[in-house]
């Protein structure tokens, strides 16, 4: 059997599973935000997002979506219990004071010293967007990326120098693939988890950084999760 | 009833804008955004304006109206990208070098104009360090960390949006309603709010979002 | 007849005939706190404290003292109809700003040149007391002082140079006192209105700062109001 | 219920503090003293503290039974002078020497706090130029006007005084009652909150004044 990467959804489920109890967490666009759906229920977590939601709750059922009750992605959101709003000076406060525990964003490119680029594409015919990718990734006390290990063509994600713009410096602690769950340490990039089936050299030959073994490197397992059919 | 904020139309409320003004948009995520001030302003077409929002054209927004009327010079904002494989307003003007651009982190953009209100001229940041938002600024260290430097931003005009208002210009939001509109009223010469409903009696004080002393003019949008 | 030099209260009422409709000020300690007391019923007037109320109201009735509802000087006072409440960071954010059109201040000694010193008299065994007159001084749009001319001694304290600690620089616009009115000007202090019976040169003496007289300087008058029975 | 910031007595709620410890203490003009944590910290009695609070004595304040246990080594206040003849508990320990001073003006006091809980290392303000304050300080011009820097504060504990708390830890404030509390509260590594009532039920959203996120332990006054 030819090793199974995960999807998606997959990979955020297995991001969820790292959250722990009273989290502050901020979710990125893209796959972060389904993180959100499979945080364990005993676990008690309150999302904030940037544009000053503490507490973001599922998304709107159709009869109670509220314009006013949006996300920083524009998804008509719900408030969980005992979630509050601040305006955008004192959420970016928050962001930029360093008291978001956990920030989870999608990127590019992450490098073995944690740097990462996750805001320009450098695409043609696209303006810039930065929004509060690079407040997050400063100067939240975790960043976990989450990502496809390498691109559509082929290419590693986990370089030894990014190639695109930086976002921000030694930022990111984790980032979680479709092929592996990697610690960014002091001394590199250290794999923890990997799926079965994969060796070593096979995740070495999709990555560009060097990559240490943790000695009791596991086997990364999700359990079933269908896409749904969205348009991209 | 001595101060009444109150004005009728918002063809009124920003009928004595310049051209070249500086004009600050609140809204985000979809909530919050003044557009029928916005359209107002389209109306009026004052000329060669900067326009500091959140984001260049929103699809919630009608900024995109104000860029295809020709009358923005600069934009200052966090996002400039649309959704879709489709240019936005923006995108077009921006590629045919006819708008320049300014596009800044989101913290330090909300930070920049609340300094801008609260008198403080600049401030230090870790946020955009070793990035190309750092190129060109002045940079610190302070405690064996480096900081950027970066300055106030204040305009001429600030269109914000909220839930209700009183005739002393007091204000109310609703949920994620309020986002820059606070920290953009703190920091223009002339701000004018639209919202859902103008109410007779006073605001109570524990329900005032923003206090109508920061507000210049309030009107009730038509829908 | 000997001139009548104004009271304390009398100081207040003139400065508060200078309110105009919608104006946001704030009170010192002092003196200037009285002059609520005769804002003229026609004008809209916000009091701002630095303690966060947007809008002081009258003192409370001993039957309405609340001990939450207090201004920045500890007093038990009511709020307007229109006002409300935002913590100290929003409130020295509105004064820094630039945002209170008038600071009504007490001084010990202003200049020539409109600086201010009204926050340490040096005095034996007493602490310094700050406040929040340093951010009034150097950020209200005006500043006007309400003092006495001269000190209980007689020594002057409209001065060529302010000898006790600087409260703010060039921040002083208008100075009342139990004898005159004063704007502080480009070209120094400007008499706009002196007491019934006094000269220009009595003014003089009992001024060190030079004295320029507006051509239209008008008697100072107030109405009769007598002084409470205060413990000072 | 997992997240329970509930803690029974003041004492137990600052049990943990320690000698040395920087101390941040709501209240001004009378309104959000928080006097239980205050008398349970000179029970616990940690030595060589820094108080950073408004006034160093103030009659509403207990403050004044932390300097006279000899508990505190400095102050960080906007105000040192007490109203009558008798020199306070401070200026008695002040004028023997016993006690270090750095008295700030008001707005830089908070400001200084707010930036140590928004992240901003360091900012500029035009508050104390040509005076004491400015001295030692570096000045910069800015756009034709002179500032001084001043450095952002923080501590270890902060304790704050409100209305009503839930299990999160949201609090609600009283009129005049939160002044310095929220900002205090974003600068303390633990952050502990006297208040009223502690309610059964989520404060509603709307009335919440500042959010549990940043507070750790609530403890119901007795009184």
């Amino acid at each position: 059997m030819s090793p199974q990467p995960l999807n998606r959804l997959q990979i955020a489920w297995r991001a969820a599973n790292d959250i722990t109890d009273g989290m502050l967490v901020n979710l990125g666009l893209g796959m972060p935000v389904a993180v959100a759906d499979y945080v364990r229920p005993e676990m008690d977590v309150f999302i904030q997002s940037e544009n000053g939601v503490i507490g973001v709750g599922p998304a709107a059922p159709p009869d109670q979506v509220d314009s006013d009750l949006v996300d920083a992605g524009s998804r008509r959101v719900t408030l969980r219990p005992g979630g509050s709003f601040v305006d955008s000076s004192w959420s970016f406060a928050m962001i930029r004071g360093g008291h978001i525990d956990v920030a989870i964003l999608g990127a590019f490119e992450v490098a073995s010293n944690g740097d990462l680029a996750n805001w320009d594409m450098r695409l043609p015919n696209k303006g810039p967007l930065i929004g509060g990718a690079m407040d997050l990734a400063a100067c939240a006390r975790s960043v976990w990326v989450l990502m496809e290990h390498v691109t559509r063509q082929g290419a590693p994600r986990l370089l030894n120098r990014c190639t695109l713009p930086l976002t921000a410096l030694h930022c990111v602690t984790r980032v979680y693939t479709d092929l592996a769950v990697i610690d960014v340490t002091a001394d590199g990039m250290l794999v923890r988890e990997m799926i079965d089936g994969l060796s070593a050299q096979d995740l070495r030959d999709r990555t560009e950084a060097p990559l240490n073994f943790a000695p009791d490197c596991r086997t990364l397992t999700a359990p079933a999760i269908a896409l749904p059919d969205e348009p991209r | 009833m001595s101060i009444d904020k109150r004005v009728n139309t918002a063809a009124d409320a920003i009928a004595d804008v310049r051209d070249g003004a500086v004009v600050l948009i609140s809204g985000f995520g979809g909530a919050g955004f003044p557009n029928e001030l916005i359209r107002a302003l389209r109306d009026r077409a004052p000329k060669d304006m900067t326009l500091v929002v959140n984001s260049a054209t929103h699809r919630y927004s009608l900024t995109h109206e104000l860029l295809e009327a020709g009358l923005v010079r600069k934009m200052i904002c966090t996002t400039a990208r649309g959704r879709g494989k489709e240019p936005t307003a923006f995108e077009r003007l921006w590629m045919a070098g006819k708008i320049e651009l300014e596009c800044i982190p989101q913290g330090t953009f909300t930070e920049r104009i609340r300094a801008g209100g609260a008198g403080i001229p600049a401030f230090y940041t870790p946020v955009g360090l070793g990035t190309e938002i750092a190129q060109g600024k002045e940079m610190r260290r302070i405690k064996d960390r480096d900081y950027i430097l970066e300055y106030a931003l204040s305009g001429d005009l600030a269109l914000i949006r909220a839930d209700t208002a009183d005739h002393y210009g007091n204000l109310s939001f609703r949920y994620a309603q309020m986002n820059f509109g606070p920290v953009m009223a703190t920091a223009a010469t002339l701000v004018v709010a639209e919202v859902r409903a103008v109410l007779d009696e006073p605001i109570p004080h524990d329900r005032v979002g923003l206090s109508g002393v920061y507000v210049d003019r309030v009107v009730e949008a038509s829908k």
